[in-house]
């Protein structure tokens, strides 16, 4: 996020929310917004396919055709344009490429993007002028805008929207993606990436590289590494032997399973390292017990950048070892030595390689967390990004056409799929599904269906269906609601038994940021 | 019979008017049925649980189905002087139901009230709220037959 | 600044201050059950009724606001009086099972009734009981430990804003009730939890913790959630070495991100860590099986099949999805791990997904 | 004195209450329209030095409550209490029967001294007739263009009793349950939906007209020099008249029981009188030579309150009307706060062991307790009232509690 989450509550008067179901994913976050609508008046514009919680206190709710983000929001680009009421200050002293995005979003009047999207053009204009006149605009999304084949367009498009407005660099404003998992935001802060030492220096750049060489005494590789969807299909074509997974669980959590599954199985080396025997560690030649977050010290970085600690509250389970013992032992035998006496010696190294770490200590943030980047012991740590400047000077839109999603409905496979979370379970089900509350409350996966579209299928509530897409099917019951439009059905990935990724498709991938189109693919059901 | 939806919407214009709405449902139904609970709470911009909060604050108000007359016995202290007990008795006994219930046909409710401000002619009974004066045991058959 | 008098002692405070704050301010410790500072004040349970001098009645120090002038007194025979009175009248319709009781040490209304002697009420008889239950796995509604304080109304209107509950009826038959008084998993709940954590009595207890331990038995230990990325802070309740539970922590210097506030997950779904299917040793695929082994034997197995493959098919020929689930210091050793001791950039984890 | 002083009622039953027109034949809008030629401060020192005092039951100087409204609030509202709930009266509905414009006009009044052109009058959903009744005289009145840009809107109660308490009102008028709130604020500085409201009682509203025609010196020269004007009081239970009457506030109460109200039927001897509806306390008959203005009824322990006469003649078990009394309040109270929500209750399961012969002393001394923390602890008039005519009956009537406890 560009900004933190508390101003969601406060000091934003509108809130954009585009492809996130934030009272299910991001509990706490949703409460803020709704707070914020119900007692503060904050305006609330909400951009999703389906009817969410938080549709109903919207002012508008645009339910839009799933895929097309980037025909939706430049139309709001074009009404603010044609009213003139983008920020010309902030556009003229703050930004550059503005005559492009211009060039661009003409050719998207809302009158003609209401038929791509499915909604009234005058609610794409009432949008866009909440948006645009608000004093001070926030935008959330998640995986809903991202998780398509076009995810880096709509994301880029979201960014075109705040800079045309001005809408960046204050309290309540800003692109605030809400991340789905504790520690993604860290996990990306860390390196673990595949172009990216921590800090997101460049692995290509030969200075960067030269530092970390010398820091960690060793040759370091000058090449881009390989994605999760790339390591997956090289694994296929056997140029990957060997892989390790910590704390993951592809085989539930990746797109096509069988796929994947056939990726697993022609390794010639699959370490797991896990709390529990997960659906890939049962493909493991060999399974390292780690421990829970309950059982070690250390840091998350949440989705606002305020890295706050993790304290251990018992000890290891049986022989379980702390995950980064594990790390350690295992880069002992490789010949390469790692002797850290704990998570806080560990973060001594990573604030002195990871400039944007490098003020935050672990007495600093005893009590309550820090935003980074937080460069010195002084620094208060940084809730909103680019008050003065952007990391590249100016904000640069970008200007961007509309693509269809990858894979549209058709005769054969009339449904739009598209698949996410729910508010009982978490990703791959791992921790969740052996939780007894939340699994008694909900043991086993759904597919929501408009009644409308039930109707016509001749299928009814809580029935077993056949849900299917080219790539294979799963048996599912049904959960017959108008929280979807009709023609759309919503699945959940959380259920290894009924995997939502049996039916995803792995071939076309955003062409940047290579995530999976999980919100769009073709389907049908059939009666069993 | 009217739409409930109807019913509702012709109150929109009042302002926190939904106790209004739930008067115009019960001339219409006699109760509040639990779909026009649902949806007055959607017109009028309160939660379910706070429209139903509301509902039953109200004793002259119900969420349960009740027949075509309601009658309300008087029972605080002038009625009760008045022999608002005895009358009570004979109401039951001649209903055939207790305070609370329905009459098998549909046709009367009863129920107990306090002061409906007509203590000038005591015992008071109301029949779907028109006040029926000096009601004595002895003349209650002919006021019940009164009601088709 | 306004002056006034609390238990003989002049004190000060800003314009706007309640008394409560006002009395706490001069060293009286006011008992409170429907005050909560973080929802709408309620200035319904009148245990923090006071003497001023001059008024006739008690007022509620909660929502009155201090005045130029007052002398309050907070402990006068009349103010002790009415709370005893006050607790008399809940107990006469409170279940008394406090031996068995989940929030037996940490509950209001016995800690009042110790303070003030009510050992039992003059008042006990019949009354309404509306019994247990909701056969939600979450936690547990007990209307007859319920005292009416609304602080759960309050919480889920104010603060989650499910609005899933409200008071139905009136007076003594007042009770707190979804619509139609049906289950919570029919209404808007979505069981997060705030109402358990406001509860001042043993009215809503968590189910996932009945029986683990109670309050005073636990060690609790602030940490970070482990699901979704909003970051909330809490607290695992220990026990023995396991967890038993989730408690929030409220101070927003400890719980600046939700100042206590939860959803199902983070608040009932830690018991995986208690799971019996958790992984304990490590495991050695031997013959098509996974079967234990040690751990040098399993680290030894996996450095050897490392050096291996690499020298035959070079570093780019491995690689590690890291985890999002995982610490900053856990990912950071993760890929110096693959980038420094084994030489490869194929580092990633599920960001994506 | 024996008779009847007519002012409000001055014309019941010889105009339409529901027809302005009629109304302004007999002198009706030329208070309101004196009101408007009035500078707004004149206009409430005019109603100050009139001494009218809240008809409600609080007895507030009017002018004075009004004056507390803050001039510089952009929206305020006037809002009429016709919730009258207490049993035994209905001098409410009287007037508006008899005299409904005078009531409207009394608001508008109201709405030019405070500066608000939004009236709403709250009545008890026990009164559906008169709700359509005041409908057809705020139409017949905006016909005529008496209420110049003021308007009134009528919303109905439900059923509740606490709704008369005025905080409840509000909270009803908004739509929720009528639960009273706390107070401070008060309604003069946030009432409805937040803003200045004055709330008052129908019988003041209608007072106004005639203060502004014939001048507040007029009004507080008449009955008690307190508690000026005239008060409308029912007459229920065991008198011959049980019937309103108006009278000066320096009438005695013997003499409405008397002279108006014919005495006690059947000649009997008189036990109690219940002044000021059912959370009124007892009066034994020695006391009956008090005056009926607000101050001289508290002096001897009781209170004015909607001006309702309850006759109980010595026949009557006071034990048992008592009993009846406490279960009306377990049933109106709110259950907001919890003195009042669990006290009304063990105050009636008390009197019903007493009644049934199956108290003892402790259970009385046990009652006595409780009601004097319900009066001091609970958080409105309802849970604070409902122990006077327990109080009062222990007190004046201690030998009929003692015949019936073991």
């Amino acid at each position: 996020m560009t900004n933190s989450i508390n101003e969601l509550e406060k000091d934003a008067t509108a809130i954009f929310v585009i492809g996130t179901n934030t009272t299910d994913n991001h509990p706490v976050i949703g409460y803020k917004i709704r707070k914020n609508v119900r007692f503060n008046g904050a305006k609330l514009i909400v951009a999703d396919p389906r009817r969410i919680e938080l549709s109903n206190i919207a002012d508008v709710d645009l339910r839009f055709r799933p895929g097309t983000d980037v025909a939706l929001v430049n139309a709001m680009m074009n009404v603010i344009i044609t009213e003139g009421l983008e920020d010309k200050d902030f556009i003229a002293n703050r930004t550059e490429n503005y005559e492009e995005l211009v060039k661009v979003v003409e050719k998207y009047p809302p009158q003609l993007v209401a038929q791509i999207c499915g909604v009234d053009a005058e609610d794409i204009r009432k949008a866009a002028r909440i948006y645009a006149t608000a004093e001070r605009g926030s935008i959330c999304y998640a995986m809903g805008l991202t998780q398509h084949s076009t995810g880096t367009d709509n994301v880029k498009t979201m960014c075109n929207l705040a800079l045309l407005t001005g809408n960046l660099g204050k309290p309540g404003t800003g692109v605030n993606p809400l991340r789905g998992q504790n520690n993604v935001q860290g996990a990306c802060d860390m390196g673990a990436l595949p172009v990216v030492y921590p800090a997101y220096q460049a692995v290509t750049n030969a200075e960067v590289r030269e530092k970390f060489e010398k820091f960690w005494g060793v040759p370091l590789s000058p090449n881009n590494g390989l994605t999760i969807p790339d390591v997956v299909d090289k694994a296929h074509h056997g140029e990957i032997k060997g892989l390790m997974v910590f704390g993951e669980n592809p085989m539930v959590s990746d797109p096509d399973l069988h796929h994947v599954g056939e990726a697993m199985d022609n390794l010639e080396l699959l370490i797991v390292q896990d709390i529990f025997l997960t659906e890939t560690a049962m493909k493991a030649h060999v399974v390292f017990p780690g421990v829970t977050f309950a059982e070690k010290n250390g840091t998350f970085s949440n989705t606002e950048r305020r890295v706050q600690r993790v304290r251990q509250a018992i000890t290891p389970k049986g022989d379980a070892h702390q995950d980064w013992q594990i790390l350690c032992d295992l880069s002992n035998r490789l010949g390469y030595p790692m002797n850290y006496s704990s998570p806080e010696d560990i973060f001594a190294e990573i604030r002195k390689v990871t400039p944007s770490y490098a003020g935050i200590s672990y007495q600093r943030i005893e009590k309550t967390g820090i935003h980074w980047p937080c460069p010195n012991e002084e620094h208060p740590g940084t809730p909103v990004l680019h008050g003065e400047k952007f990391n590249r000077g100016l904000g640069l839109f970008h200007a961007i056409e509309f693509k269809e999603a990858y894979e549209l409905p058709d005769a054969e496979y009339p449904l739009i799929l598209s698949t996410g979370r729910s508010l009982f379970h978490y990703h791959t089900g791992t921790m969740t599904r052996r939780s007894s509350a939340l699994n008694e409350f909900m043991p086993s996966n759904e597919v929501q269906v408009n009644p409308e579209t039930a109707a016509r299928l001749d299928i009814v509530d809580n029935e077993m269906v056949k849900l299917i897409t080219r790539r294979g099917y799963i048996e599912v019951k049904t959960h017959v609601t108008e929280m979807v439009p009709d023609g759309v059905v919503f699945t959940f990935f959380h259920f290894s038994e009924a995997a939502a990724n049996v039916l995803t498709q792995a071939k076309c991938l955003d062409p940047v940021a290579k995530i999976p189109e999980y919100k769009v693919s073709a389907a049908r059901i059939e009666k069993i | 019979m009217a739409n409930y939806k109807d019913i509702i919407v012709g109150c929109i214009d009042k302002k926190g008017g939904i106790i209004e709405a739930f008067h115009a449902l019960q001339n219409e139904f006699n109760y509040i049925p639990h779909e026009a609970l649902v949806e007055a709470a959607r017109v009028f911009g309160v939660s379910e649980a706070q429209a139903y909060g509301v509902a039953t604050f109200y004793s002259y108000l119900s969420v349960e189905k009740r027949g075509k007359y309601i009658i309300r016995m008087c029972e605080s202290a002038p009625c009760h002087v008045a022999g608002a007990d005895e009358l009570l008795k004979a109401l039951e006994s001649q209903l055939g139901i207790k305070v609370g219930e329905t009459t098998s046909d549909g046709k009367f409710t009863l129920e107990l009230t306090e002061c409906v401000g007509q203590c000038q002619a005591t015992p008071v009974i109301t029949v779907n709220s028109e006040p029926v004066f000096n009601v004595t045991t002895k003349i209650l058959p002919q006021v019940l037959a009164a009601y088709k | 600044m306004i002056k006034l008098t609390v238990n003989g002692r002049e004190i000060q405070v800003p314009k706007g201050t309640m008394v409560l704050d006002a009395c706490q301010q001069a060293g009286a410790d006011v008992p409170t059950l429907c005050y909560d500072p973080d929802l709408k004040l309620a200035g319904s349970c009148r245990m923090c009724v006071v003497e001023a001098k001059g008024r006739p009645n008690l007022m509620a120090a909660c929502v009155s606001p201090a005045e130029n002038g007052m002398v309050i007194e907070t402990e006068s025979p009349d103010v002790v009086e009415s709370r005893k009175i006050i607790l008399e009248l809940l107990l006469a319709r409170h279940k008394l099972e406090c031996h068995t009781c989940e929030k037996d040490g940490s509950c209001k209304l016995q800690d009042y009734c110790y303070r003030y002697g009510v050992t039992d009420s003059r008042y006990a008889g019949q009354g309404a009981h509306f019994g247990m239950e909701d056969p939600n796995p979450f936690f547990k509604r007990d209307y007859d430990k319920c005292i009416i304080c609304t602080r759960c109304v309050r919480v889920c209107d104010e603060i989650t804003g499910a609005q899933a509950i409200n008071v139905k009826e009136r007076g003594h038959h007042a009770k707190i009730a979804t619509v139609f008084d049906g289950k919570l998993d029919d209404s808007s709940c979505v069981f997060c939890g705030q109402c358990v954590m406001v509860c001042p009595v043993g009215a809503l207890t968590s189910k996932v913790s009945a029986g683990k331990g109670k309050s005073y038995q636990t060690q609790n230990v602030l940490t970070t959630c482990t699901y979704c990325g909003t970051g909330c802070t809490f607290e695992l309740n220990v026990k023995d070495d396991h967890v038993v539970g989730v408690t929030s922590v409220r101070e927003s210097e400890f719980s600046p991100v939700n100042k206590g506030a939860l959803c199902v997950k983070g608040r009932f779904g830690w018991d995986f860590i208690e799971s019996k299917e958790r992984l304990t040793t490590p495991l050695i695929r031997e013959n098509g099986e996974l079967r234990p082994a040690s751990w040098d034997e399993a680290l030894d197995y996996a450095a050897n099949k490392i050096k291996a493959i690499k020298e035959k098919d070079g570093p780019d020929s491995l690689a590690l999805f890291s985890s999002a689930r995982a610490t900053n210091e856990e990912n950071y050793l993760a890929q110096k791990l693959f980038r420094a001791a084994i030489g490869t950039n194929n580092v990633d984890h599920c960001a994506r997904l | 004195m024996a008779e009847e002083m007519r002012v409000l009622l001055e014309y019941a039953d010889k105009i339409n209450p529901e027809s302005a027109d009629e109304y302004v034949k007999v002198g009706g809008y030329v208070g309101l329209e004196k009101a408007r030629q009035m500078e707004i401060n004149d206009l409430i020192q005019e109603v100050k030095s009139s001494g009218l005092r809240g008809r409600g039951g609080a007895g507030f100087n009017a002018g004075m409550k009004w004056s507390f409204v803050p001039k510089n609030a952009e929206i305020k509202y006037v809002v009429c209490n016709l919730d009258e709930g207490e049993p035994g009266t209905y001098k409410d509905r009287i007037i508006c029967e008899k005299n409904a414009q005078a009531l409207l006009e009394g608001m508008a009044i109201c709405g030019r001294a405070i500066g608000s052109n939004q009236g709403y009058i709250y009545c008890r959903g026990e009164y559906p007739f008169t709700v359509k009744l005041l409908k057809n005289a705020i139409q017949s009145a905006k016909e005529l263009g008496a209420l110049g840009d003021f308007n009134i809107e009528v919303r109905m109660g439900a059923g509740a009793y606490v709704c008369g308490e005025e905080t409840a009102l509000i909270e009803s008028i908004e739509g929720h349950r009528g639960e009273p709130r706390f107070k401070p604020p008060f309604p003069g500085v946030a009432g409805l939906w937040g803003v200045p409201t004055v709330v008052n009682n129908v019988e003041t509203f209608a007072c106004l007209p005639s203060i502004l025609t014939k001048g507040s010196a007029w009004f507080a020269g008449i009955g008690a020099a307190k508690y000026p004007g005239t008060k409308i009081v029912t007459l229920t239970g065991d008198a011959v008249n049980t019937t309103f009457f108006e009278v000066p506030t320096d009438y005695i109460l013997r003499d409405v029981i008397y002279k108006l109200g014919g005495g006690v039927k059947g000649g009997k001897k008189l036990k109690a009188v219940q002044v000021g509806g059912t959370s009124g306390s007892f009066i034994p008959e020695q006391n009956l030579d008090t005056q009926i203005d607000f101050d001289s009824m508290g002096a001897i322990g009781a209170a004015l309150g909607s001006g309702a006469v309850l006759v109980l003649d010595e026949t009557r078990d006071i034990v048992d009307i008592v009993t009846r009394i406490s279960k009306f309040f377990e049933h109106e109270s709110c259950g907001k706060c919890n003195p009042c929500r669990e006290g009304t209750f063990r105050c009636r399961e008390i009197m019903e062991k007493i009644n049934a012969g199956k108290a003892s002393q402790k259970d009385i001394d046990n009652l006595l307790l409780l009601t004097r923390v319900m009066q001091k602890a609970a958080l409105c008039g309802l849970g604070q009232a409902a122990p006077f005519p327990i109080q009062s009956t222990i007190k004046h009537f201690a030998h009929e509690y003692a015949r019936k406890i073991v």
